[in-house]
């Protein structure tokens, strides 16, 4: 269920992008998008009900099951990543308002 | 039906419809708290599916710093146009 | 050596140089001949990234790099042309140094990064690097939608590459060869595919995904244009090419899909390019179909040729691009017709741009010639006379506009055109256009260069 | 009307993507994976764990066999940093204005969790390879503290040179560490120091160290971020 | 010994010791293009004609040459025109903004020309017919128009993709390049389809209708002294890839039983006499006497693809013969005008007249040449026309049959134009100091005088080489001696009737002579309509001269210029379209494009 809905999320990120206009409504669509994957990916690592966090204490514990670790190390990346790109992107919007005082991309190119 | 499935049918739910008025929302600012929420959403997911460092991150960069970056976007825009 | 130092160097340059802003450039001009000296000095192979594994096993571990002939061409072209790039800009865009350090360690570990998610940590690396270059074009609107489109294919990239881990259970590109050749069922991996050929896509200017290269390209300056239509095409091309040869499996539908996508970027490519009135509009759309072309003949399995086109493109699209950016800094109008003239004064200069225009046309007795009609025999060997057909039919309307422009670029308009060149820009201009000429008349080397690129597939075969 | 055409296109686009993955046979369910089929599941055993040494089977990852993209990861953080003071930073510049005043209270109570917060985010940061948490949120949490400061007092500018510093040996002595692997053992990122018992606080040999230094570079990065995205351009 | 890569790369060096002569003084530039020529034009015709080039030295890596009668008779005559024209290098080369290079693309493209004729490889056939293209492309705009060269290029390269992509389709079904080896081998779809291509580059690249219109721009607009290379050598590659299409290809195209041949050789027919019908009425229209004759070379490109579309020896010896005549004619006459252009600086029919006074030699090499264009013994063209109405008869072929006498009637008219026009008729006033070409110009204009005249009179030399190319291609000789032609109609004397035609015009002349009565008058000594005239303004006869003719056609006749300009528009919407649908600013339509991709794609594999 949680794979589906995650998979819809990141179609509906792609709506976002679809149909805004709006500088600012495209990055929250790019971050929708994003945290959609980013439950995606986890999801794909989930073994099941009975499994645990994979964090042990001592080398014995390595008989339980664990999710798989694998995709959270990925996820861990991606959502750095995804700030990265995050904060860049506002700073770009922020620029782009000092130059044409809207987030509107439609507005721009009338005015521009 | 698991305690599991009841819970990710309930924050599936949710994400999808945090999401979509996200995405929807007239305000910029409404736009980008749904944003947060849907982010704090997210880490309930992780909890839920025994990722507890994403967990972590998530809750701190994606919820609380990505929304005061945005926040601090329009906050500035908002000063623009006081002037 | 090991060529890991080919990223770690740049990062830890990049790393140090914000402490030491004055001397970035020159940092960057050190790096650069380090690298060069590393690319000399290291041998083939694969290098296993913290000493985890020895061999590569289906058990693979940590992250791997490979370096192979292919992959050594591709770390040449691009390390010797940032190289380029950042001497002749050395003056001028001082505080991009610590950027294009990142662009060079970000595109370098592109190349060699033999790990899908590393594949993609470094796109997206290179990726924020060539946004903040085009930052320097001031045209904001522009360089945020290239960040969106960007970010969008990296997505979809990375959703690709999670697909494929969730299937096969590994991130390494050898083990997945290997895992997906042994399934041997193609239907299963269309979806992961086409989301990673359009991810990557979007980044190697491949037609439907590439809307943002006319806002970039066509506001470029001359460090922006060579960077992105030179530099970043040939690695990405490269890379995508890696996939397309060794990952991919072409068949069936997708085949087809992925032929139509590129023979439409072929065809509008060199159309859109043809109705274009302004000069940086002509070469960006001509380098749309360029690219397209290039795909194609790595979906062919060509693979030998399309590295020797990338090549030529870049370099002549690096000439092209400098040549006609510098201009348009000081007309501030890149219109054709304000252009008029610009090689009346500008002798030499005209000379090399003629030059790099006809061998990207495929002219004779230049290296663009000897590439376009070897792969056009190897297609008509695999009996591809349709693509062939449309190859040519581009490369009329490429020749025509291409011509036109030349024409108007060495006859004077009403106004006298002036614009300086600078003695470094000339010797640049004059060493890749030679290279261009020598090659397209001794091409020996290309031919014995054929023999020496191996594929991943013997890595996969032989561990 | 394009609202609605656009969601059925995209919600067509997930409902065909979710088909595939149903139909494709490699392309385990939901929760029923099996990880002996996957690279994690040699992530499991016991040889590869004590090789990391790190009690958090994801940090061992994150840190132990994908260092790589985790130096690439603080790469991206680092660029885009370098950006944002790039694209907005590009005149000198004052406090932005939030046109609030900040009272006494708020001063003193701000500079007492921002000592909390420190704490937390340096024993997160050093428990990276025990507990979940590590570098990456606790450097966002000492970036918080700092947001904290800029908050709570409207004139407050940090010591952007010195963050800068930081931020550049962060980063420089990853590397480093990275590149005394080949040094000291074979490979780039190879774990050189001795691993000790999982579980302990002194275990899991680089790990620890490549940890601080992550933290404090993203703490430095995202501090740098926020101060240019709460200060603009002086006005005459 | 010759060998030819050594040519090749003589002309090679050559150019590159002509351009930096040429950067010092452009005089002594020239003159060392002309021995250069010289030098090359000597070892071929010592060496050629017994095939006693070597082609087997490999200097050049991965290019092969052989030679055979058929490229060697195209090679010198190209060779010949070039020195021709190298003649007149030393008078123009100062004109032009960018004269170091003219010499040396002027050589580059010999050697290019050189390498096409004898080389036995397709691939190196296109590489030696693109070298020729942008080394002349870069000749082009150094004249009139710098469009020109965009109009030549684009048809030339229509021509030679065409050409590459009938190379491929013949690569593809006979597994080799080899000219000789692969044509005979090729049979049913692939030969038609080989066939169509190599006709849509020999049309292009020989002007031919529908692919003509580059053709008078071309040549209008070139450097004078290049004109005649155009016409009289760079068309006729067209007659060379027509020769390989028509005649070397086993004909593929189902039989024409009531002609005896096949149908697609008599499309090309047809087109060839259409392309002469249109050549002729539009030179008769034109103004410009480069145009004019450029048009006539159209015309004359139709007589070749008729020839070679009748496949026999007769057609086949008119069809070569013609190229030489034409070749000879063709030069002359633009030189003639290159000349008269020099010192006037002009060549509209309107601005000019009188020259005949001043240029006596140049009229009289004018008025040969066109003689021999016009088909009228004693000229070379008189043979080549009468060959190609014996074939042409004998098939029965109607139309085509019309076409060409139509065309033969028609450029009588139009070369007249000229003659009337820039030599005859008023003279004017600001022409006053011009005086006859130096003598270094008149050489070639008496060499071409005088083989125009040789190959009308004593055709036989000529005729032993083609028929030796007919045999070579596979076809049994025609049968002539030294002073009769015979074909299935009749026999030709040309000696005796050139030397019926010489008493003829000398009675005349005596005639003239005699009874003289005109008496010279001076431009303002006559009045009109009871007036004096009191300026210098001229009633220039040669104007509106077959007006009642034009008027027939004047609508239809830009119809081809307008679809060819249309067509440019139409790719040019076409690229907007694409902006429009792949470069809007829209995140849209590119999502679009996304979407629909991956659901077209997943959307066979879900159902």
């Amino acid at each position: 269920m949680i794979q589906y809905a995650s998979i819809f999320l990141f179609v509906l990120g792609l709506y976002g992008l679809f149909i805004n206009k709006n500088v600012i409504k495209l990055i929250v669509s790019l971050n929708v998008m994003e945290i959609g994957l980013f439950i995606f990916i986890i999801s794909i690592g989930y073994v099941g009900d009975n499994a645990i966090a994979p964090i042990i204490s001592n080398t014995q514990d390595l008989g339980l099951i664990y999710v798989d670790p694998l995709p959270q190390a990925l996820v861990l990346t991606a959502i750095v990543i995804g700030v990265g790109t995050t904060a860049l992107a506002l700073a770009i919007a922020k620029s782009i308002y000092n130059t044409y005082q809207t987030f509107d991309l439609d507005e721009m190119e009338e005015s521009a | 039906m698991t305690f599991f499935d009841f819970l990710s049918i309930v924050v599936g739910v949710l994400l999808l419809v945090i999401a979509f008025l996200a995405i929807n929302s007239k305000k910029l600012i409404n736009s980008v708290l749904f944003l947060s929420a849907l982010s704090m959403l997210a880490v309930v997911a992780f909890v839920l599916m025994k990722a507890p460092d994403v967990a972590i991150t998530e809750a701190v960069i994606g919820s609380g710093l990505v929304t005061s970056l945005f926040v601090f976007t329009l906050l500035s825009v908002r000063e623009e146009k006081l002037k | 050596m090991n060529v890991v130092f080919l990223i770690a160097i740049p990062l830890l340059a990049a790393f140090i140089s914000i402490l030491i802003k004055k001397y970035a450039s020159y940092l960057l001009v050190a790096v650069g001949l380090f690298n060069i000296a590393v690319l000399i000095f290291s041998k083939n192979g694969i290098v296993f990234i913290g000493g985890f594994d020895t061999t590569i096993s289906a058990n693979l571990l940590g992250i791997t790099l490979l370096l192979d002939t292919y992959t050594r061409i591709a770390l040449w072209v691009v390390n010797v042309l940032i190289l380029v790039i950042a001497v002749l800009n050395i003056k001028t865009y001082r505080d991009y140094g610590s950027i294009l350090l990142l662009a060079m360690a970000g595109l370098n570990g592109l190349l060699l990064t033999n790990d899908l998610f590393n594949l993609f940590v470094f796109l997206e690396i290179s990726g924020i690097a060539a946004y903040l270059l085009s930052t320097s074009n001031k045209k904001p609107v522009s360089t945020f939608r290239y960040l969106l489109y960007g970010a969008i294919g990296s997505s979809l990239f990375l959703f690709g590459v999670v697909i494929l881990y969730s299937m096969y259970g590994t991130l390494n590109m050898v083990v997945m060869i290997r895992e997906i050749s042994a399934s041997n069922n193609y239907t299963e991996v269309i979806l992961p595919f086409i989301l990673m050929f359009i991810g990557l896509g979007v980044e190697a200017k491949l037609l439907p995904f590439n809307a943002w290269v006319k806002g970039v390209l066509g506001n470029s300056n001359v460090l922006s244009g060579p960077m992105i239509a030179g530099v970043y095409m040939a690695a990405m091309s490269f890379v995508l090419g890696r996939l397309v040869t060794n990952l991919f499996v072409f068949e069936g539908t997708l085949l087809t899909v992925v032929t139509l996508i590129l023979v439409l970027g072929i065809v509008v490519g060199d159309l859109m390019a043809f109705s274009s009135s302004k000069v940086r509009e002509i070469l960006l759309f001509s380098s749309i179909a360029q690219s397209s072309i290039i795909i194609l003949l790595f979906v062919n399995g060509l693979t030998i040729w399309a590295v020797y086109l990338i090549v030529a493109n870049a370099l002549s699209k690096t000439v092209m691009f400098l040549v006609i950016n510098k201009a348009t800094a000081e007309t501030e109008n890149d219109e054709v017709d304000s252009l008029k003239g610009l090689f009346v004064h500008n002798n030499i200069v005209g000379l090399t741009f003629t030059l790099a225009a006809l061998s990207v046309m495929g002219l004779p007795l230049l290296v663009g010639f000897v590439i376009k009609l070897n792969y056009l025999t190897a297609l008509a060997g695999a009996g591809q006379i349709t693509l062939i057909a449309v190859i040519l039919l581009a490369s009329l309307i490429e020749g025509i506009y291409l011509v036109r422009l030349l024409v108007k670029l060495w006859y004077k308009g009403e106004k006298d055109l002036r614009v300086e060149y600078h003695f470094s820009f000339k010797m640049v201009f004059i060493a890749i256009a030679l290279s261009l000429l020598v090659f397209g008349n001794y091409s020996t080397p290309l031919n014995e260069l054929d023999n020496s690129i191996d594929t991943v597939s013997e890595v996969v075969n032989n561990g | 009307m394009r609202k609605l055409f656009g969601l059925a296109i995209t919600f067509a686009l997930g409902l065909v993507i979710i088909l595939a993955l149903n139909n494709t046979v490699n392309f385990p369910a939901f929760g029923e994976v099996n990880l002996s089929e996957r690279i994690s599941g040699a992530y499991l055993s016991e040889d590869n764990v004590e090789e990391v040494g790190s009690a958090n089977l994801v940090t061992s990852i994150v840190i132990g066999f994908r260092t790589f993209d985790t130096l690439g990861e603080v790469t991206v953080l680092f660029i885009s940093s370098l950006g944002v003071a790039f694209i907005l930073g590009r005149k000198k510049q004052k406090r932005m204005n939030l046109n609030f005043k900040p009272n006494f209270m708020l001063r003193v109570g701000s500079n007492i969790l921002l000592a909390i917060i420190l704490v937390t985010s340096f024993y997160i940061i050093l428990h990276g390879h025990l507990s979940p948490g590590g570098g990456f949120p606790g450097g966002a949490m000492i970036a918080s503290s700092v947001l904290l400061l800029y908050l709570a007092d409207d004139r407050f500018r940090s010591n952007i040179k010195g963050f800068k510093l930081l931020e550049g040996f962060a980063g420089s002595l990853f590397v480093i560490i990275g590149l005394l692997g080949l040094v000291f053992a074979t490979a780039f990122f190879a774990n050189y120091l001795p691993t000790g018992t999982i579980g302990n606080f002194l275990s899991a040999g680089i790990i620890p160290i490549i940890y601080v230094l992550i933290g404090l570079k993203v703490g430095s990065e995202i501090a740098g971020i926020i101060d240019n995205f709460l200060t603009e351009e002086e006005r005459a | 010994m010759a060998s030819i890569e050594f040519l090749i790369l003589f002309l090679v060096g050559a150019g590159i010791i002509a351009y930096l002569l040429t950067k010092l003084n452009t005089i002594v530039g020239s003159i060392f293009t002309i021995f250069t020529v010289m030098f090359v034009f000597v070892s071929l015709a010592q060496y050629g004609f017994g095939m006693d080039i070597i082609t087997t030295v490999k200097i050049l890596p991965g290019i092969s040459f052989s030679q055979s009668y058929l490229g060697f008779y195209f090679a010198i005559l190209i060779v010949f025109i070039y020195l021709m024209v190298s003649f007149f290098h030393p008078y123009f080369i100062d004109k032009y903004k960018y004269k170091d290079s003219y010499n040396l693309l002027f050589l580059l493209s010999l050697a290019g020309i050189l390498g096409a004729f004898y080389t036995n490889n397709f691939l190196n056939l296109f590489f030696f017919f693109e070298i020729i293209i942008w080394t002349t492309m870069f000749l082009i705009p150094q004249g009139k128009s710098k469009e020109a060269a965009v109009s030549y290029f684009g048809f030339s390269l229509a021509g030679s993709v065409s050409l590459l992509l009938g190379v491929f389709v013949i690569f593809n079904s006979t597994g080799t390049f080899n000219i000789n080896d692969s044509l005979a081998l090729l049979s049913g779809n692939s030969a038609v389809l080989v066939f169509a291509l190599f006709l849509i580059a020999a049309f292009a690249k020989l002007g031919a209708f529908p692919l003509h219109i580059w053709l008078p721009i071309t040549h209008g607009n070139a450097p004078d002294p290049f004109s005649p290379v155009l016409s009289g050598a760079l068309v006729k590659l067209g007659g060379f890839i027509a020769v390989l299409a028509l005649i070397k290809i086993t004909p593929a195209t189902v039989m024409f039983r009531a002609m005896d041949i096949p149908i697609g050789h008599y499309l090309v027919a047809i087109l060839g006499g259409l392309t002469i019908v249109f050549g002729t009425l539009m030179a008769i229209k034109e103004d410009d006497a480069k145009k004019l004759l450029a048009y006539s070379s159209m015309s004359h490109g139709g007589y070749i693809l008729v020839a070679f579309s009748i496949l026999n020896s007769m057609a086949f010896a008119g069809g070569f013969y013609h190229i030489l005549a034409h070749a000879l004619a063709s030069a002359g006459a633009f030189m003639a005008i290159a000349a008269v252009s020099r010192v006037t600086g002009t060549t509209k029919i309107k601005e000019l007249g009188g020259m005949i006074h001043k240029m006596p030699i140049t009229y009289l090499a004018y008025l040969i040449a066109i003689i021999s264009m016009a088909g009228i013994p004693p000229m070379g063209g008189f043979i080549s026309k009468w060959l190609i109405f014996q074939a042409v008869i004998d098939k029965g072929m109607v139309f085509v049959g019309v076409a060409v006498f139509f065309g033969s009637v028609g450029s009588f008219l139009y070369v007249f134009r000229p003659l009337a026009a820039l030599f005859l008729g008023q003279e004017f006033t600001e022409y006053k100091h011009v005086k006859e070409a130096p003598i270094l110009m008149l050489i070639p204009t008496f060499v071409l005088m005088g083989l125009n005249i040789y190959t009308g009179v004593f055709p036989a030399a000529f005729l032993k080489v083609i028929n030796n190319i007919i045999v070579e291609l596979g076809y049994t000789g025609i049968t002539y001696t030294t002073y009769v032609i015979s074909g299935n109609n009749g026999v030709l004397n040309p000696a005796l009737i050139s030397l019926v035609f010489v008493v003829g015009i000398l009675i005349a002349f005596i005639i003239f002579i005699l009874l003289k009565k005109s008496r010279k008058v001076e431009l303002m000594d006559t009045y009109t309509a009871g007036n004096f005239i009191h300026d210098e303004h001229l009633f220039h006869y040669s104007t509106d001269f077959y007006a009642p003719l034009e008027r027939l056609y004047e609508k239809q006749s830009h119809w081809m210029t307008t679809f060819y300009r249309a067509l440019a528009e139409k790719v040019k919407e076409l690229g907007k379209l694409g902006k429009y649908l792949f470069m809007s600013k829209s995140l849209s339509v590119t999502l679009l494009w996304i979407i629909s991709i991956i659901i077209f794609l997943l959307w066979g594999e879900v159902l």
